[in-house]
């Protein structure tokens, strides 16, 4: 066996235009590792693995595998290769079920000319299981985003492969489903297959990989073994100043007034009976398992998805929304978490993108006020610190963190009353991560009620004051004041090993 | 831009046919042709803004027929003729508003729904017409002048058609309401989760498309006298076809009016030209075909090399 | 004293089949043939697809044929097409005439229609007459059509026989589209300024054409075959030159005639070999039904509504 | 499954025409039905699965012409019939990849490509024919009886196409080379990161389509005994209505053979109905447009309860 690295990379560039997305940029991956690939939004992490699968290529630069030369011209050639990537941004065929989407590759290269449902399903449902199980004769499209990363997941898993790269596969998972995917890679890693591992959290990084690599602004900064380094070195390497990684401090004192009261919200068919209020000053969060049904609920709430009985008092008036858009206009905004589907337009410019929440804000008559919008794209960009050329570039053009921020710009372009977030920080960096939770924080303050549903617990935890958390459509219970992570988990998934915790409710 | 493309090629056609023909660059052929896609060409501005929000209208043709021959009948029955295209196009407006529900609160696609239209109305047309062409040589020369009359030189036909063209070309590119369109158009989802009513956008550019063909007809009807149960037959693909060239796509989010124009004024070059080259029929359509998709491919590598 | 032959039993049916059922064209030609119908005791129906697609008429002609008819007036839309449900039709028992079209490979007893040829030759003799025989003038063509195709060639053919100093300056098809005529003359027009005539085969062209015409002073003298109400008025205002007309009502008349002992070939002991060979005595392969010149003079007289109106009939709808 | 809805809706109005007309449940009428959508029906297969890849094709009428019309100029010049007729797909099939070519190579998009190949080819049926149907009267008993002939009293045409239709449903659930095509229409990019090469799979979709409407013209020749410059003229919208009824999506992904051959039943019905009951044909046309748009709405009603 050669001492080469599986697959190493020497100074590579990548240029979009007039945008350098990679610099000269040097990455060697050894056998049987799982190497961490951290950087902000931006640095250029998610190209390089483009790259790397054959989907982009180099502006200049050389891929070595087993130290040979070589040329990776698309996705097929990646494949016959073995390098497998688990994408950022979910690419799976909406009208196929999930057993054709995990075995597509599969089926790409099979020579049998017809296809075996039976056995299709039944191994594609053993693929699943290790992750979650989702029965896999579902077509994609039913599936909510998370149990669609989750399929996303487990497509790559059954590639034969040498090195499987993993680009943020946890951004929307809870903690069990994360837990499951860290002990699919360790298992990969003792049959000697590479990883590489692409993450914002550093507890994952830290829990899981060897060896770290850091990438600023497109280029390398440095590689080093985990247990020589810690997230603070790690966050400073990346941002190329100190952040603190602390959440900023939570509500002192008695919350004001409530804002928002919810009594009964049922839709018949995935929550029933949920009931909770928000008060001013406060972050309440919704916890719960991937599947809760924490997004359905804010759908109901917000009138983008029908309910069938239930009360919402907003500002002690009883409301009925009818639609989002009356939601709107009662000051009542939601960030969805399926960023690519309903969050933002891929196509259409970032200020566009930003301005469409309230576009009274930047018209003037009938006519839109190029100025005022660009005004707004720029001042809001600038605080949430999106790594873009300009705002008339389309979204499509910026990398998945910084799309993510466009998202919540939009949200924060209007002055809203309550403001719903699900998944807010979704594959965020540490550095921005922080500025938007001190951003909510900021808005509690000034008295907008704030709800945001997160499955990073730690977050979760850090950021809200008090969390309802959802089992299977219904509250669970109720955390305020000191939260552990266990005492969330216990409730979302109804495990009662200490008697009285699921009494709570 | 997009348009850059497809003005450099209608240019390079135009330049290569003057040298062809003597009659190529005299204002004579220079109205001719404008007013050959004038009237259409405000069929077109509906229909790209239609394509932009991710719809389609097969039925066009049939409505600026129906359009055609219900101000005639009514102007027949003793209308006056004012009234008479009023009312022909607020019909159209209205076949506009029943496609619209069908596709917003049915819950039908576009293309089923107005290929049914195209259907329905034509055959309300026939209906009304009992299939022979209505005389309307009485209209009153007023009338007519819409259609035929001038303004020192240039016919009116051709100033109403630039005039809603720079209309709506600027509102499409600055006024809110049409920036939903684009929303709408590029990704229906979002658009609902920014808090756009996406069906209310689309019931009413759906209507915008038919009462713009509407308009047409009655254009057509004051410059030909006359209404025709067949007229506009197949019309619609040209139609779809100039808006395509502009740079609209069939899957929505993009478009422009000035794109769909040059599209119309290229196919109409191309026509021209093979006229006045005295080109044999039988190779016409070879010939033609061949142009346009030689000019598509020069336009697609145009723009693709300049992002 | 025998009882007359001539009239249809109970429930003996005549039907005509046409494509694109919807246009003018055919109901003059239907008129008559009911007409004709009635006066033997007949029933008759008009029957067809209103698309301009074989396929569908073949259906529709299949369809009558399903519900066994005495006999079928048809006009193929394409000849040889027809060749195999004209013959299954024949084969049943159903007699077959076709009309303005014909279908020759097929077993259809009878053909009857204007001569095409003929219709062309007149139109360039009255254009050319108008002309001094001296000139320009070019034509509009719907090719693949073939009775239009028949028109168009006897036109120019004639042209260049007997009036040498005509000169043709321009072809464009039209294809019976208004707007595009209309795009096609105003061409035509700038390419030729001493552009004195245009032909086409047809009528829905020369709405289109006279418009482009009148735009350009007028000079342009439009000549079509067929007329329809919004040609005549035209006609008259001198808007359009003249138009060379198929006597439809012949036609129809005629075309019901020639159907109706076609179904009754046992009216006749043929004294030749019919009986042996066993095909229709009752054979006419041929009729011409005539044509007229409508001009300003006489456009008067071919008002389809006024006809109506004083036979106090529903055309088509009875 | 989709296909259910259309069924009921099928059978629904055959009830009502069984009692309505005598003549509706004859074999006769049955057959002129099945006759008159059985060869288009090939052309529908082929137009599915390339709606299915997510393009179109425009050129179907055109080509399905040029076939017929290039195997029967080849009869002419002495070419046997059989070999004439492979001729005739084999140029069709070309068509199909140059189309292919536009759309995969030079990037075009499959709307205009097609638009512009519905033009040229056409064309070179005008200049092959002149204009004038050939007459292939001549064509041999043995080679007409594709079109024309019968087995124990069901005519080939209908064997033919009940053959191509099962083979193809089939293929399209099946076939691991089918499945690829509903990836590549779903999601492009996913089917790629899969190694799928998508291009190819449009390419050869492109020339399915053609091949199949080379298959359909042929076909038509032997039945029609016959090349007509002029065939199939506006036949593209029918073809794309069936399968749209039947559940296809124009935006790709999605779609069955079997349903778009029921949306095809559905017309034919719905046409042959309006003629048996003697309808006016003024009417006509309303009329079935209205069938049209109740029925797609029903099954659209009936699909969407059972999500
Ligand atoms: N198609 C594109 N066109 C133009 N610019 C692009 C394109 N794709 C990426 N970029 C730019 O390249 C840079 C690197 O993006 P990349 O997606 O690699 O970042 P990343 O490190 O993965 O970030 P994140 O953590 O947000 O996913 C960004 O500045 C982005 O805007
Ligand atoms: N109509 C439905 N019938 C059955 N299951 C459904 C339906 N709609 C959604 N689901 C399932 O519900 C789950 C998604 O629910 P939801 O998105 O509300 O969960 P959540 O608590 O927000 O978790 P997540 O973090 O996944 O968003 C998925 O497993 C999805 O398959
Ligand atoms: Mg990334
Ligand atoms: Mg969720």
């Amino acid at each position: 066996m050669s001492t080469d690295p599986v697959l190493q990379m020497r100074g590579v560039s990548k240029q979009f235009g007039a945008i350098h997305a990679l610099t000269e940029v040097d990455f060697s991956l050894e056998r049987g590792e799982i190497h961490a690939l951290c950087g902000e939004n931006g640095a250029g992490k998610s190209t390089l693995m483009n790259i790397a699968a054959g989907i982009l290529q180099p502006t200049s630069g050389e891929i070595l595998l087993d130290g040979a030369v070589t040329t990776i011209s698309s996705p097929a050639t990646a494949q016959k290769l073995g390098i497998g990537l688990v994408h950022q941004e979910i690419a799976l065929c909406q009208d196929a079920s999930v057993a054709e989407n995990i075995f597509m590759a599969a089926t790409n290269a099979r020579r049998s000319p017809l296809m075996n449902y039976a056995t299709l399903n039944r191994n594609a449902q053993k693929v699943m299981n290790l992750l979650a199980p989702i029965p896999v004769r579902r077509r994609v499209t039913e599936l909510s985003i998370s149990n669609q990363q989750l399929v996303e997941i487990a497509k790559a898993l059954t590639l034969d492969c040498r090195v499987l790269i993993f680009d943020e596969p946890t951004a929307a998972l809870t903690e069990t489903e994360t837990q499951a995917l860290f002990q699919i890679i360790r298992v990969l890693k003792a049959r000697s297959i590479s990883i590489i591992y692409i993450s914002h959290r550093m507890a994952e990084i830290f829990a899981l990989c060897d060896r770290v690599t850091v990438f600023r602004d497109g280029r390398h900064m440095s590689t080093d073994k985990v247990s020589d380094m810690t997230p603070d070195l790690v966050v400073r390497r990346m941002v190329g100043r100190e952040i603190s990684q602390i959440y900023p401090p939570k509500l002192e004192g008695e919350p004001g007034k409530t804002l928002l009261s919810v009594e009964g919200l049922s839709d018949g068919e995935r929550f029933a009976d949920i009931s909770f209020d928000l008060k001013a000053g406060e972050i309440l969060g919704l916890g719960g398992l991937i599947g809760a049904g924490r997004t359905e609920i804010a759908l109901g709430l917000c009138g983008l998805r029908p309910v069938t009985s239930g009360k919402v008092v907003l500002n002690g008036e009883p409301v009925s929304i009818r639609d989002y858009p009356s939601a709107v206009r009662k000051g009542l905004v939601y960030l969805s978490e399926d960023r690519k589907a309903s969050g933002v337009f891929l196509d259409m410019s970032i200020a566009a993108n930003i301005s469409v929440l309230d576009l009274k804000q930047v018209t003037s008559g009938i006519l839109l006020d190029r100025k005022k919008e660009a005004d707004q794209a720029r001042a809001l960009t600038q605080k949430m610190g999106v790594r873009m050329g300009g705002i008339d570039d389309a979204v499509s053009s910026l990398s998945g963190g910084n799309q993510q921020k466009v998202a919540i710009a939009k949200q924060m372009s209007v002055n809203p009353r309550i403001i719903i977030m699900d998944e807010p920080t979704r594959g965020i960096d540490v550095g921005a991560k922080t500025e938007i939770h001190k951003l909510l924080r900021e808005l509690a303050k000034s008295g907008v009620g704030v709800i945001v549903i997160s499955s990073e617990l730690p977050e979760l935890i850090g950021v809200c004051d008090r969390v309802v958390v959802i089992r299977e459509g219904r509250v669970a219970g109720e955390l305020s004041g000191a939260m552990t992570e266990e005492a969330v988990i216990r409730l979302a998934s109804g495990v009662t090993n200490t008697g009285d915790l699921a009494h709570v409710a | 831009m997009r348009e850059t493309g497809l003005i450099v090629i209608i240019l390079a056609l135009s330049v290569a046919m003057t040298f062809a023909s003597p009659h190529f660059a005299t204002w004579g052929n220079v109205r001719a042709m404008l007013m050959s896609f004038s009237v259409e060409g405000i069929v077109v501005v509906g229909m790209t803004v239609l394509l932009i929000v991710g719809g389609i209208d097969l039925s066009v043709g049939s409505v600026v027929c129906f359009s055609m021959v219900v101000s005639g009948a009514m102007f027949l029955m003793g209308v006056d003729p004012w009234t008479a295209s009023l009312i022909g196009i607020s019909v159209s407006a209205l076949i506009g508003a029943a496609m619209g529900f069908f596709v917003t609160v049915v819950g039908l696609n576009h293309f089923i729904t107005s290929l049914a239209a195209m259907v329905i109305v034509r055959g309300m047309s026939l209906i009304v017409t009992k299939g022979t062409p209505l005389s309307l040589f009485t209209l009153p020369p007023e009338f007519k002048a819409i259609g035929q009359g001038e303004f020192y030189g240039i016919p009116f036909v051709i100033i109403i058609f630039v005039a809603v063209v720079v209309m709506f070309d600027f509102l499409l590119r600055r006024a809110t309401a049409f920036r939903k369109v684009f929303y709408t158009g590029s990704n229906e989802k979002a658009a609902q989760y920014s808090g756009i009513r996406t069906r209310q956008v689309k019931f009413w550019v759906t209507v915008l498309c038919s009462t713009l063909a509407g308009v047409a007809g009655v254009i057509y009807m004051s410059r030909f006298g006359a209404a025709t149960p067949t007229f506009g037959v197949g019309m619609e693909l040209n139609i779809i076809a100039a808006a395509v060239i502009g740079g609209a796509s069939l899957n929505g989010g993009s478009g422009t009016i000035f794109g769909a124009i040059l599209g119309m004024a290229l196919l109409s070059v191309v026509s021209s030209s093979l006229i006045l080259l005295d080109v044999s029929v039988y190779w016409q359509d070879m010939i033609k075909g061949c142009i346009l998709l030689g000019a598509v491919s020069i336009d697609h590598f145009l723009h693709s090399k300049k992002r | 004293q025998t009882e007359n032959p001539f009239k249809c039993q109970p429930g003996e049916k005549y039907v005509m089949n046409v494509m694109v059922s919807g246009v003018e064209y055919w109901f003059p030609v239907y008129e008559m043939f009911k007409q004709a119908g009635q006066q033997f005791g007949c029933e008759t129906a008009y029957t067809g697809t209103p698309e301009y697609d074989v396929t569908k008429q073949i259906a529709s002609f299949d369809q009558a044929l399903a519900q066994n008819p005495a006999g079928i007036l048809v006009h193929p839309m394409n000849s040889d097409p027809f060749v195999e449900p004209i013959n299954r039709a024949v084969d049943q028992g159903v007699a077959v005439v076709t009309f303005a079209a014909d279908s020759p490979n097929s077993k259809r007893t009878s053909f009857i229609t204007s001569d095409n040829l003929a219709e062309g030759t007149y139109a360039a003799d009255a254009v050319a007459e108008a002309m001094d025989g001296k000139g320009e003038y070019a034509v509009l063509e719907n090719p693949g059509q073939d009775n239009h195709d028949k028109r168009v060639a006897a036109f120019i053919a004639r042209m260049e026989a007997k009036w040498p100093d005509m000169k043709l300056v321009g072809r464009a098809a039209s294809n019976q589209d208004p707007a595009k005529a209309y795009q096609a003359v105003l061409s035509l027009i700038q390419a030729n300024p001493d552009l004195g005539a245009v032909f086409m085969p047809e009528a829905n062209s020369a709405i289109g054409a006279a418009q482009a015409s009148k735009e350009n002073g007028g000079k342009v003298r439009v000549m079509l075959a067929d007329v329809n109400e919004n040609i005549l008025d035209m006609i008259k205002a001198g808007d359009i030159f003249g138009s060379v007309n198929p006597n439809q009502g012949m036609q129809g008349y005629m075309g019901f005639m020639l159907l109706w002992m076609a179904a009754h070939p046992e009216l006749i002991d043929p004294m030749n070999d019919y009986a042996r060979s066993g095909d229709n005595a009752m054979a006419v392969p041929f009729v011409d039904n005539g044509f007229s010149i409508v001009t300003a003079e006489n456009a008067d007289d071919f008002y389809w509504d006024d006809y109506l109106k004083r036979r106090g009939t529903k055309g088509i709808e009875e």
